[in-house]
């Protein structure tokens, strides 16, 4: 049985997961006007409300190639995600990642990859940086991956190493049933991720991954075994990737009846159904809050159209140290 | 092997549908054509309908298993195409590639061959960022028991890819994604084959030798039409193989010219221009009548920005001034320690590690 | 319960575990006399001659660093092992290889790799071109790794693909405890392999490796029910490397109470009291045995050592097709 | 940073033991430095011992986790030393290297720094055959956000693992193997580093410049030494670093000599040697007299066989006469197409896929 959070932090919750949903329908139609493809979470945005929520400051983040939701939930500025999405100077990385490696280390969203597996790699270094004490005291990890990257052999080793050297570690595999145009039933058996994880003798649970509620309550149990135990735990979200693999994708490879089973289930309905049924918010709350959101994210996009480009000249800038 | 231009019958068609055209008539031609990657049964569906699920594999994401299984495969009496989709993701696949399939015929004193390919897209045009976008073929060039490829034209994408299926030996097929989508006139031919190690000049002249390959060979083109017009004839050889490299074709033009400019998007140091510098100077010391110019990618990760990405790959301008410099050097005149290299000298940016 | 062999079949397992340890040991001392050093397997004979034993000629052999008791088992004749060894032209690979990634196609040994790891790689494209009709009809693949070889990514890759597609395909690890220089129990939890290999869902049977027997009963099932099935199977086979990793090698990072252990169950020792305990042999027929083989040695050493060494002139041949 | 020259107290040691002293000379100095690797804690005892189990680590057999393991330690403040063992085992870590090290400073618009070693062992001389003994620094070099040295005598071991320790980016550190026993004169002061990026003239000349690394320092310097007899005066450059390159010191002695042969192990294709003739062939063009050599090793794998191991290695006798060729040639005597490259001329084997 789960807690309810409170009006506040129910209201947070949705507000978090609709602000993600519009920044990236709104990349979306930037794409379609030619700007670069995006690898959205529309589907998943539950995902990372519900684990970042339950993550301290001190905590750091690290992502994959699908890291709005991240990045958000932990209090990204759409405008400069935005920037950087379309190559410009006020974006996170200057321009120079563009969607794919995201890193943020001011929100302490570090070490992004696009490499699949890339994430996995890197994030027992950044825990064993935590457990010897260069983090601030007390800080873990949560490491964002998908059902895809656990096909790559960097998840073994990285669960080996994690529980092993008893780093303090939350594996969060959204596995969102795709892997770029590839069913996940496709490359593993069907109930593979979990049991493939718990083979490793760590706390792994596994949750549905579209009720936020869900999701905030066991990455705050899983956190608190982490944070007691000094050592790593794992979490199967269980969601779905509702938009193409990259924008653009007709998805025509898509089995309709299981997206339409699975946008029945989508996570920002769900949860406003929950809150109106709680009585949290009515249709003219969910309407101003919409076009709240919508108001903010075409300032945003606004602000990133008018970046500047970086200068030729800076070709060569940060290569090195 | 029907030379180029005997070739009768031809279509119009992009890069990627010759590549595709390539697949189909190696699988038709030969029951032990396979293809194995992240998606191919879904990308190519008329391949999986048509030659069976046994043959047309969509694998695990996964590449160390993805090309290990293909040398497996292929020393067993197969012949496996894996597309690796961006090159970058190779560096999962190095073991498999570099130590199995390029040495395991050597070190068992030839008891295996490692017939396969493995495909790997890369170069500018998508903003895709430093993890997707390396030109990393020269890695593979350096490693012993491989063979490398990276075709300009769409008629040689088709050729080569079918060559690359019928070698005995392990090929690395690069496409650079900037030409994907470019069209190009293609022999329909099923016995189409663009032999492996051959270059193709594409425009004879006796002032410059313009060297390039993939996404650089049009670069050069341009330059050498601009150059034209200024008096300046230029050649421009397109690889195409990169190992085994056509030596011959490139010397014998340097030879002819006295000047050589090698151009590519790949990073300079210790790249296929800098082996074609070196067996320049070597086997063509005599002949020179300039340095040798490098115009590349520099050492750097491309950049997502657009403006970054382009101002990383070598130029049109930038050939056409390095031609003019080279045909107007002398010994006295011109200090040499003004020729930048590598550069991208449009770019403005010359702050490399060298 | 596990049957017993009949008495040509007892003898001939005690000979070849003889056969590989008298080989294994005059490499011992040729090392010392200056030749190149190798990774014995004494201590596990029992493991190649069980599981070998149980494979037919039509089946395929992968094998790794550790190979001289998969070759001899599989019918290699010492004499061309030692040339090989030796860097000579009538090793099996010409002397190309040395000791380290012995193959002898002849036998269906392929594409032995040095590379830990490598093993596992390949061994799955073996059992795919086996299964598309490429090999004898109905044979399978063995493919014998150890227990580091596990710590690999690629362990994780090899596995999801063998099950997922369904391939012909037995898993041989030889869990000697060591990996190197380091005790398995550094690297990973105590039970740790089989419980990686189930998560993946086939067939995983954990044996005494040091008695033949028991392996040999093991692997006729294993293989037997890859026959069956068409799918992969695992073994995970207890052992002990009683030597060092490579020779030479003074083990004074060897816990000596842990080697004392093993030693007491040798399993040449083993299965001599086995079979002397059946009446199948005495202490006469041991020493002549023992006699026989130590002349047969003898021989293939005399050859090895006065088999020419390669030309330079060919040094790169073999490097292309 | 102390001048060589200035270095009163020397020890004589192996570079075996001078890497050790620079791993204990900067474990004490740095609180931040850890060492990761297969075994690392076994054969270093004494780092165990006195400087604990949580900066001496051995790791599980997993190379791809080793490597970024540093990475993500390194990011976050921490400067691990990984111990890879055999360079082809790299390969098993390329993402972590060269995706993830080398590019995700550049990709972060500067936000993170990589300080982080890689050690790996390679050369002939142990019969181990090509799967342990390849030369592959040049793949590295090759690859943007990289550091590669790889030291020749016991003092650059030691002063350049002290460097590369100290340096806030990824540092490749290529030890041969068959100079790991050799013993030589070694500074003792804690703060004796070699500079990164920097050349040593081993031996001052004015008729060829011969530029090495690694094992072949030494091939080239008894090669001086033969010459000498004969009246040839040649100069010997250690490059130890391999990038950054130290281009003055080689341009600058080549525009004295007129004459280059570059040495090395690693096969020719797309390595130093040829990165260095293309510079020359840039920016000493000039001052050329003869055609540039590269001595290498063939495009073959490493075979353990001794014969052939050795034979892959460029001998003194190959270097010699090299050298004497470009002293006496002409651009008409000696036709250039008779200096083969690369090659490893006494071995006689010349059948390269060039
Ligand atoms: C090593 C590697 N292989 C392939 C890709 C191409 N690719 C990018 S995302 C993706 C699918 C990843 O699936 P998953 O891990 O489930 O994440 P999701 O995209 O579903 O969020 C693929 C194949 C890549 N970026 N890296
Ligand atoms: C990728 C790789 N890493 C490291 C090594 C060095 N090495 C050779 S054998 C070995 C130990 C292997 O342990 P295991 O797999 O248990 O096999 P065993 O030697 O015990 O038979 C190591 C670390 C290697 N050959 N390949
Ligand atoms: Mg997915
Ligand atoms: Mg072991």
């Amino acid at each position: 049985m789960q807690a309810q959070p409170n009006t506040d932090a129910a209201l947070r919750r949705l507000e978090t997961m609709q602000l993600i949903r519009a920044y990236e329908l709104a990349l979306v139609e930037l794409q379609r006007a030619g700007a670069p493809g995006t690898c959205t979470s529309v589907g998943q945005e539950a995902c990372a409300v519900g684990v970042i929520e339950a993550l301290d400051a001190r905590d750091r983040i690290v992502s994959n190639h699908r890291s709005a939701g991240h990045l958000i939930a932990r209090g990204a500025e759409p405008r400069r995600l935005m920037a950087e999405v379309l190559g410009r100077v006020d974006g996170y990385c200057g321009g120079r990642s563009g969607s794919l490696h995201i890193s943020a280390q001011e929100l302490g969203v570090v070490l992004t990859s696009t490499i699949v597996g890339g994430e996995l790699s890197m994030a027992p270094g950044v825990a064993l940086a935590q457990k010897m004490g260069k983090g601030d005291p007390g800080g873990i990890v949560a490491v964002f991956f998908g059902d895809g990257a656990a096909c790559e052999g960097i998840f073994h080793e990285a669960l080996n190493l994690a529980v092993l050297w008893q780093l303090p570690l939350l594996f969060v595999c959204e596995n969102n049933q795709w892997q770029a145009f590839v069913h996940r039933l496709e490359t593993m058996a069907e109930a593979a991720i979990a049991d493939w994880a718990r083979g490793h003798g760590l706390m792994v649970e596994t949750v549905d991954g579209n009720d936020v509620d869900a999701v905030q309550d066991a990455a705050a149990r899983a956190v608190a075994q982490i944070r007691a135990s000094g050592g790593p735990a794992f979490l199967e979200l269980s969601t779905y990737r509702q938009r193409g693999h990259f924008e653009p994708d007709d998805q025509t490879y898509v089995d309709p009846t299981e997206l339409r089973g699975w946008l029945r289930r989508d996570p920002i309905r769900l949860y406003s159904e929950r809150l109106r049924a709680r009585g949290l918010i009515d249709s003219a709350g969910l309407t101003a809050l919409q076009l709240r959101i919508d108001a903010s994210i075409t300032a945003a996009l606004a602000y990133a159209q008018t970046s500047a480009w970086p200068s030729p000249e800076t070709l060569t800038e940060y290569v090195y140290a | 092997m029907t030379p180029y231009s005997a070739i009768p019958k031809m279509s119009r068609m992009t890069a990627e549908q010759a590549m595709h055209q390539a697949l189909r008539e190696e699988f038709q031609r030969d029951p032990d054509v396979m293809l194995m990657g992240e998606g191919v049964a879904t990308k190519r569906r008329d391949l999986l309908d048509d030659f069976s699920a046994a043959r047309v594999r969509n694998t695990p994401l996964a590449e160390a298993i993805i090309a290990g299984t293909a040398v497996g495969a292929a020393a067993s009496g197969l012949r496996p195409v894996i597309d690796l989709l961006f090159a970058p993701f190779m560096t999962y696949a190095m073991d498999a590639l570099v130590n199995s399939a390029g040495k395991l015929r050597y070190l068992s004193g030839g008891q295996f061959r490692f017939p396969l390919v493995a495909i790997g897209m890369t170069g500018g045009g998508w903003s895709v960022g430093g993890q997707h976008n390396h030109n990393l073929e020269a890695m593979f060039v350096h490693a012993p028991g491989l063979k490398v490829v990276m075709p300009a034209a769409p008629a040689d994408f088709k050729g080569l890819l079918k060559a690359a299926i019928r070698d005995d030996n392990p090929v690395l097929f690069f496409a650079d994604i900037g030409l994907l989508h470019e069209a190009g006139d293609v022999p329909e031919q099923d016995d189409f084959i663009v032999p492996i190690g051959r270059a193709a000049v594409r425009r004879v002249g006796d002032d410059v030798t313009l060297v390039a390959y993939a996404k650089t060979v049009n670069v050069c083109m341009q330059a050498a039409a601009q150059l034209e017009a200024e008096g300046i004839a230029a050649e421009v050889i397109d690889l195409r193989s990169l190992k085994p490299l056509d030596v011959d074709s490139v010397l014998n033009s340097v030879r002819k010219t006295g000047r050589l400019i090698i151009v590519h998007e790949a990073s300079g140091l210790c790249g296929i221009a800098a082996e074609l510098a070196s067996l320049a100077a070597t086997h063509a010391y005599a002949s020179l009548r300039a340095p040798i110019i490098r115009l590349t990618g520099p050492d750097a990760p491309a950049a997502a920005s657009w403006v970054l990405e382009q101002a990383a790959i070598p130029t049109v301008e930038a050939v056409a001034q390095a031609s003019r410099d080279l045909v107007e050097f002398m010994p006295v005149s011109l200090s040499e320690t003004n020729l930048c290299t590598p550069n991208h000298r449009s770019a403005g940016s010359q702050s490399c590690i060298y």
